[in-house]
This record gives C-alpha cells, structure tokens and sequence, in this order.
C-alpha cells in the first residue's frame, strides 16, 4: 500500500480523498491555489503546497508545480479526484515517468476513452450499442449528409469534450452552419481540439450510468446504476439517485451486463462510469469516465462500499475484496448538489463569502463539503459548495428524508441551489420518478413563460 | 487578482513580515502590488472614532522592501558565492534559481538594492509564492 | 398516524425527533427555555413554545406550561425523548387525561421499571437473573447485614436512582454508614426518594445493553446489543458501539432471548431498552430504560431501522412493519459523545459560546446536534453538543474512520471531549475490544498519579 | 439570570419595544431587572473611544415603562371591562388572567400607572415571557 499520496484536486472531492487515505493509514499532500489557503480540503492534509495563483490554468492545471510537489514531499501515488487533471493521459503519463503511481485506469484507456469517437468504435467493437451518427466529421457538408441520413434532430459533440461544451442540438438543416462553427469555437477554446462528430438526438431520454470497478487481475464488478437525468440546460447534474426508479428489471440486467462486458473489452482498471441514454427500451452507449464522479456516494450508500478506497487499493495492486455475488443493494439513496449559483438567473454562478452554514444531520444524512461559516467561495471554480445525500429504505422515505434536510440546510452569503432542489423534489412529475434529461429544462422554459 | 485574492496573499505576506522584522514589505504579482504595513508595537490599539484623532504613532525605523517569491514549487538553489543579509546589489542579477522537475527557474532581484533578509537555505524546497528574498531599494 | 407532535425535549434530541417527525409528514411543536430560545431544535420546529427560563426546574419539567402549550397549538402526542420528563410516569398520565398519546410504553410499566426495586422483583419473576441483593433497605443495619450475606464490595442504590445519582460503593463494612448516609441525602435531593437497596459490586464488569422494540398487538423484536462500557468515573456513558465486539455467540444469543423474554413478561410497548452488567459468562439485568437511548444510532445505523420513527408508529397503534427474521445487522458502529466539558478537570462541565463549529462528514459518518458556529451553551442542562457517529465493515474500519472524523472536528470557545475520545480510541486495551466498566476510571487514576 | 440569559431576554425585550414605539422599556424577573433601551434614530453610532466623548444625544420624548409579562402558556382572559391603552390605574389590580389546564394565573398591574400599550387580545395563546401589558409609571 502507498505511504504518501499526493491529492490533486480541491473542494470537496479532495477532502473526499483525504479521508479514504487517512482512514487506510496513509498520509496525504494537499495542494492549492492562492484563493483556497483557508480551504477545509488544506486543513485536515498533514501536508499542503500552494501551486500557483487562483485561476486554475495556473495552479490545479499546473503539471509541473503538481509533480514536483509530490516528489518534494516523498508521494508514492497521485490520486486526482474529478476534473482537472483526472482525465488527462498525458498527466498521467508524466506522474509514471517520475515514479508516481497514477490512481485511476492506463494513460492508453484515458486517452481512448476521453476521444468520443475512439471510445464510440470500440464500444461497437465490443458489441455495445450506440447512438446512430458518424465518427469525426471533417465540414459542415459531411455533417449534412449524416444527419440527413440517420434523421433530424442531431448533436454535434466534441470529440474531446465534456460537461456539455462543445455540444449542439440541430433541429433542422438550416441551423447546421451555425451550430457548427459555435460548437467548433467552444470546443476549440475549451480543449483545442475542435473535432466534432454527428449523433442522432433522443428525444427526452433518460441519463443512467453504471458504475464499475475493475482491477489489475481481471476481476470486474458493476455496483448498479445511477439516474442523473435531473439536469440543467447546460446538462450538468443537479439531482441523482440509486437505484434508477421504475426501470425495467430486464433493462435493468442489461445494462449492468454492457457494463462489465464493455469493462473486460476495453481493458479497464480501477473505478469507472459508463453512461447510456436510455429511451423506451432503447439503451444507448454514451461515454465512460475514467474517474470517480461527483455523485459516487449515492451508490456507495446502497452498496455499502467505499469506492475511493477501492480506487486507493486497485491501483496499489490489489485484488477487488469481493465478487459479483457479494454486492447486494439495500434502499435508495439521493443526492442534490448544493452549488453556489443563482437558480432564477440561469444559474449564474456567485462567488463571495458563506456568512452562515449550517448543514442538515440525522439519521441517514451525507454530507460532503469543503466549506464553513466563514470560507470564501473564490470565482476560478466549479460552483458545488456541498453534497447532500439522504438513504432511506425505500425511494419515497430518501426523498421524504432529503426535503427534511434541505429545510434544515442554511447557507448565506451567496445565493444557493438548496430552495430551488427542494422544491423540485415536492414535484408530482418527478415523485412519479424516471423524468428523462428534458424534464427540467421545459419546467424551466415553462416558467420563464408570461402567464 | 481578485480582492479575496488580495486578502490572502496579504495574510501571507504578514508572516514574512513579522519573520524578516521590518516595517513594511511588498509584493507584486503581474499587474497587481500589495503592500503590507507592520503597526509599531508602542502604539496604542485606535478605533477609528469620529472626533479628530492625534495623528498616528508612526514605528522608529520605517523601511520599504520588495519581497521577491517563488513562481514555482521546488527546490532552491542558492547562487554561488551565495546572497547574504546586508549585502548591496548594485545591478540586476541572479540571486537563485528554483528547480522544478529538473527545469532551472532563474530568481532575479528585479534591479537594485540592499539585500534584508534570505528566507530560505540551499535545497529548501519552497512552494509557490513562497518569500525568498526581501530587497531594499 | 398523528397530526402534531409536541417536543418535550431540547437539543440534538429534540431535533432528532423533529427530523422523524417531519418526514413521517407530522407538523412538530418545539418547546423551549429563554435560554435556548436560539437554538436549532427550535429553528426547525413548524411551531415553538417559550416554557419557562433557564432552569429546567421551571421549563424543560414545567408540567403544566408544557402540556398547556401542546393543547394550545393542537397536538395530538407528545414525544418525551430522553432525560427530563422522559421517565416521568406522572407527566405521561397528565398527558393521557388530556387527550394527548404520549410516545413511550404505558404509566405502569413507566413506573415499575423506575422504580429498581420493583423491576427487579419483575425481572426475577419473568426469570431474568439480576445481581444478588436485597430489596429496599430500611436502615444501616439492615445493609450491613444484606452487605455481609452476599459478601463485600456491595453497591447501595436508590431505587428511583438514574445517571449514577443516588450510588455509592461500599468496599468494607467501615465505609457502610458514611455511604448510606450520602447516597441517601443524595437520592433525597435528587428524586424526592432517599429508598435505597444493595447489590452486589461486579469487578470490572462490561456494559451491555439491548434493545428491542414492542408494538401493542403482542410483537417484540430486539436490535441486538450496544457496548457502553466506556464511562466516566461518574459512571456517564462516553463511547458506545454496536455490536458488542469480542462476545461469545451463545453468550450474545443468551442476551437477546432474555431482553425479548422480559419485554414479553412485563408487557412492554414502544421501544426500550434492558441493561445489563455481562463479567464473563454471567449476565446480571441491571435496569430498564423505558425511553430511547442517547446512544441509539449506533444501533440505527448497523441494523438500517429508525428507531424514532418506529417509537411514533408504535404509539399511533401499527404493528411492527417486520419481525426478528427481517433484521439483520450490517458491520459495525461506534458513537462518540461530545460533550462541553473538560477531560483534564475531571470532566468539569463549561459553558459558554462556541465561536468555531465545524462537523466532520463524508462517508459512514452521522452527526446529531443542535450547536453551530456562535450558539451558546447554557450552563442549565446536560453538557452534550453534539454525537459522532461512524459505521464501517469492521470494528477496525469502524474506528480508523471516527480517528479522521474526530480529527476534522473542530469546536472552539468551550473544552470539550473530543481529543480525549480521540486519544482512548488509539489505546491497545481499546483497540482490543471488550473492556470493562473500569477500564476508563482507572486509566484516569493512572493518568492522575505523579510520575 | 446569567448574562447569556439577560442577552436573549433583552433582545426579545426589544421586539416589544419596537412594537409599543417607545424609549425604555424594562421588565423585572424575580431578582433581575433588564432594562431595555432604544437610541434615537439621530444619533449618531459611537464606537467606545479613548478620548473623552461629548454627552450622547438622547432621544427627544423619553417614557419609562414597566412591562408585564406572561409566567405561564396558556389563553389570555382580559379583565371585564377590558383595560385598554391610555387607561389610568389608581390602584394595584388585576388586568387579565392567563388560563393554564384550566387554572387561572393572576396577571397583576404590580401598583399604579398609565397603560401605554396592550399587546394581546382576549383568548390568545402566549408562551412563557411574553409581554402583555406596558404601564408607565
């Protein structure tokens, strides 16, 4: 097992981190930038190194700053939450050339699972079914034509993207040439690679991942799925669950069945994500992170399994602690994402400082959080101040649960995602559960509207 | 930088001042200057109050330093024959580098000046932003 | 199911009842004293009550203000939580006569467990085995004699005693007068009864305890046992765990039978809970607590029921939702109390106002309070802010897991017991399992002679 | 009462004061008296100060009250005929009754005075400490 690990993130997940490796005996490096010197996720390292000014660009970016503070500091293994640094091969890479091990898959995985239209063509190799549309389109012209042939609406996707950049709905031809050239911008500036392919749009479908774990002796688990369809305009997450409600079991078997199969195909290692677009009984192939992701505690809840542990313990050598067989799911667990951002201006993020915190506590209570009454919420960053998760014994008391907590939830200073959440969860729609991706966005379009 | 930026880096530079013992010390980051006042330890804690105050207790010697830190994480290398306290800098020179993943990150004195403090040792490892030197001009 | 629940409580219990409440769908009735009045049990209430002031004397057991505001705001129950009126057999019977459930097995059963004498006569009938000694004693004489019977060291007790009020050790016949004199005067002033029995002293036995839980149409189940052997000099629980590590199987078994057989015998409602004193193979019933634990999560946690929600259940008239074949329980949890009080003064108790506040969080942990950052502890009542609770797979995991999460709290501006807890928890003899009552007493005295 | 007390009582204190839109208000609890004072809305806020301050300002109409409040939770039972705002009394008397589980609680006027405010109406609920009646004296 590593004696010293280097925790390249912040907020939440690097705190998230600290505590795994502190509670399997190994020490952990901090890092952070100038505006995070008062964060939690710097308090409770027994070791932390500024890397450079606020902008991330300039510190968590910081390849070189990073590694060389892992090596100053005697790491044996970087673990680099979500984000930033956690899919880039090329990071990766260099942390091996210096003799750190890289908690997450192989720089070789990284790179083909983080090119959609590689990690599309092996997914089809590997007998997964996937969205109709193309590989890399070279011009607005060859766009056409697929689109013409698997049929309006489309999306144009970036090859490198992510987080919904560099992604564009087409509805019809005429909107092509411009949603083309947005969609190149955006991507261009966002990963300098404006490559982009076509992909038949669904219409209102929901967003369910798999959750695996993989190690280096060929032993693969799923731990079920994940429902992540409550999501903004900009198809970030909001609200998600564990398990998916009113799915299928025999759609449900099938999904964890691609998952592992995918897994095993593509030669995976460590704790990954395959998501689908699931519509009808229609599942399609989205793409697979090869990191831990931001709502791992919901499924962690149900099955009772630390997946950041896993992660530690995978990429030291270990064999998975248990089979298929051995994971059983008990209840249903929630998660809402308490983001600093301001849900009645298009969630326009806020920065400033929190004067009150007081988070929610109890019976089946999770809380994941960087920040206190007090800390300052630096402008360079993702927005998320917290997670709340509830587990209950069934979908109704977790949701039952998760409004009691909201309601005892008081974060002043910024404006916050708490209300608006707690509200959507008191909706009959989403009460009746299995609302696909658009459900949020037309409730939103629908209030914009004058009455 | 950002006002809570500002706040910050000032906290930090606070402990550099109180270590190197002087009266103020400054920093420049790109486009922005902080600079940092030590209050004497004779004067008296003053709110500010609306009637006319007495004009403030100014500390015996005042001094003005740039503090020179480090843009990277590494380890410093102090220049041969190395920079001492007191020692006058009549051009611009080299007084350090930082190694970073075997790359040579030179330190500069950005000018003149009277060197008043070295902070750091050779094979210290620093972070960024870290004070190495402080310079009087 | 009730309508409104009135609170008879404050603090981290009183909010654990508003939270049970709240997502059963009840509206909650907070009361409070002028002392609290900015306390969250109060915050989170839908209504809430001023009772009295400070003292609890004139609030918090302030009979007539306190039923007075529950039918004033229309509730149809009262739940008692823990302490003050939680055992008042009185209080329950005022409650019934004016239309109001109170939450807790019947008057009778209130009185004949509170009172020790007489449960331990029940005890013995339904064949439980309780610690060799009399019943109530009249005089000095009578002790001695009692004392001499069953052999030196003895235990003199008042029979309305609790909280280690009322009870001395006697290890010589020498030191019988002086004890029996103070005990008395001390049970006197503390419950209006100075009745005292003898029992006899166990060496260093543990704790254990076990709870069950019994509907009104004849179920009983119990949720296994609790280890509470880690108390103060003043005999005041400090760690508690789930379940009992280093326990023989037919000896826990054994345990389990006789809590559910007494339950049974006495005709028992609502949840409760039996105490015993276990020094190796011998099991001695020592009282029965007929109201939820201060320590109860860490049986909610391992066995996935809320015991809260099943004690308003129950005294809405359900049957029990499950039986014993559905609980099983799930690793193991441990519970550290974090009081304002100081570890090196012989856990003299602080108040005051906590100018820093911050909870530890992330997975398998669970935090009960009702402090945050600029509250103020009263100097009136128990000294506790605040429970940390940690499950893990193991005891081990279990452990490692509340070190971090003690390691992330942080409470400034009163004393309080949580690096203490923090250091027992890396003590061998801990660590090993199974420790006495006099473990912690004795690692004190150590600690208190000169080197 | 401890300070903790008397600063939770006095903010609550301040409600009334607000509400009944007079200076002082005071409000005695067995062998504690807070008094609760408003400052003028022109004067100006004065941090404590080392140099010696002029007199503070003081409110232009400056009226003292007695505040009676609630002992018990229960219903407000007015006295028949109602006592009302601006009422003289001449004698110690009985202004209502607060009815706790069927019992009658005497609320007093504790001596003579000028009732300058009536905060509660006949049959509302008050909890413990709750003010019902402000009487100048």
């Amino acid at each position: 097992m590593f004696k010293k690990v280097l925790i390249a993130n912040r907020g939440e997940i690097a705190l998230r981190i600290n505590r795994a490796c502190h509670e399997l005996g190994i020490a952990t490096v901090a890092i952070f930038s100038d505006a995070d010197r008062a964060s939690l996720h710097v308090r409770h390292a027994d070791e932390a190194f500024c890397v450079g000014p606020g902008p991330a660009t300039r510190s968590y970016l910081n390849i070189p700053n990073i590694i060389s503070a892992a090596l100053i500091s005697g790491c044996d293994a970087i673990h680099p939450g979500y984000g930033f640094l956690a899919e880039n091969a090329r990071f990766a890479e260099i942390a091996a050339d210096h003799g750190l091990t890289f908690i997450g898959p192989t720089p070789a995985v990284i790179n083909a699972m983080g090119d959609k239209a590689t990690a599309k063509r092996l997914m089809q190799e590997a007998g997964v079914p996937t969205t109709p549309g193309s590989g890399i389109v070279a011009s607005v012209d060859e766009a056409r034509t697929v689109a013409e042939q698997i049929g309006f609406p489309v999306l144009l996707k970036a090859t490198a993207g992510g987080g919904g950049k560099g992604m564009r709905e087409v509805h019809a031809p005429a909107e092509l040439p411009t949603a083309y050239a947005t969609a190149q911008a955006e991507a261009e500036a966002s990963f300098k690679d404006g490559r982009l392919y076509v992909e038949k749009l669904m219409v209102n479908p929901r967003h369910i991942e798999v959750q695996v774990l993989a190690d280096e002796h060929g032993g693969v688990v799923h731990l079920g799925e994940r429902d992540c369809s409550v999501q903004k305009p900009s198809h970030q997450k909001l609200i998600e669950e564990a398990p998916a409600a009113e799915l299928d079991p025999g759609l449900r078997a099938r999904l964890h069945h691609i998952a592992t199969t995918a897994t095993r195909a593509v030669r995976y290692t460590n704790a990954g994500t395959l998501e689908f677009l699931v519509s009808g009984s229609d599942v399609y192939f989205m793409e697979m992170n090869t990191r831990i992701q931001v709502e791992h505690p919901v499924t962690e809840l149900i099955y009772g399994v630390d997946l950041v542990k896993e992660q530690i313990r995978i990429a030291a050598g270990e064999s998975l602690g248990f089979t298929q067989d051995d994971l059983h799911p008990h209840g249903h667990a929630i998660e809402v994402r308490v983001n600093a951002e301001d849900p009645e201006n298009n969630f326009a993020p806020a920065a400033g400082t929190l004067t009150t915190v007081v988070f929610p506590g109890g019976p089946g209570i999770r809380v994941d959080t960087h920040v206190y009454g007090g800390s300052i919420v630096p402008p360079f960053y993702d927005s998320m101040l917290a997670k709340i998760v509830a587990v209950g014994r069934t979908r109704e008391s977790a949701i039952l649960r998760m409004e009691r907590a909201l309601g005892e939830t008081r974060i002043e200073g910024v404006k916050t995602t708490v209300d608006f959440c707690r509200e959507l969860l008191g909706d009959e729609r989403f009460r009746a559960g299995g609302v696909g991706v658009g459900w949020l966005p037309s409730l939103l379009a629908r209030r914009a509207q004058p009455v | 930088m950002t006002e809570d930026v500002i706040a910050v880096r000032a906290r930090a530079l606070a402990g550099a001042l109180a270590e190197a013992g002087f009266a103020r010390l400054r920093v420049r980051d790109g486009e922005t200057e902080i600079e940092v006042r030590r209050a004497s330890h004779s004067a008296p804690v003053r709110p500010s109050c609306a009637v006319p105050a007495e004009p403030a207790p100014r500390p015996t010697v005042e001094r003005m330093a740039d503090v020179i830190s480090s843009d990277v994480v590494g380890i410093v290398r102090l220049a041969r024959p190395a920079i001492v306290e007191g020692q006058e800098l009549d051009e611009d020179r080299e007084l350090a580098f930082v190694e970073t993943l075997g790359i040579r990150n030179p330190v500069r004195s950005r000018g003149t000046g009277h060197v008043i403090a070295v902070f750091v040792t050779e094979g210290q490892p620093v972070e960024y932003g870290q004070a190495l030197f402080a310079i009087e001009r």
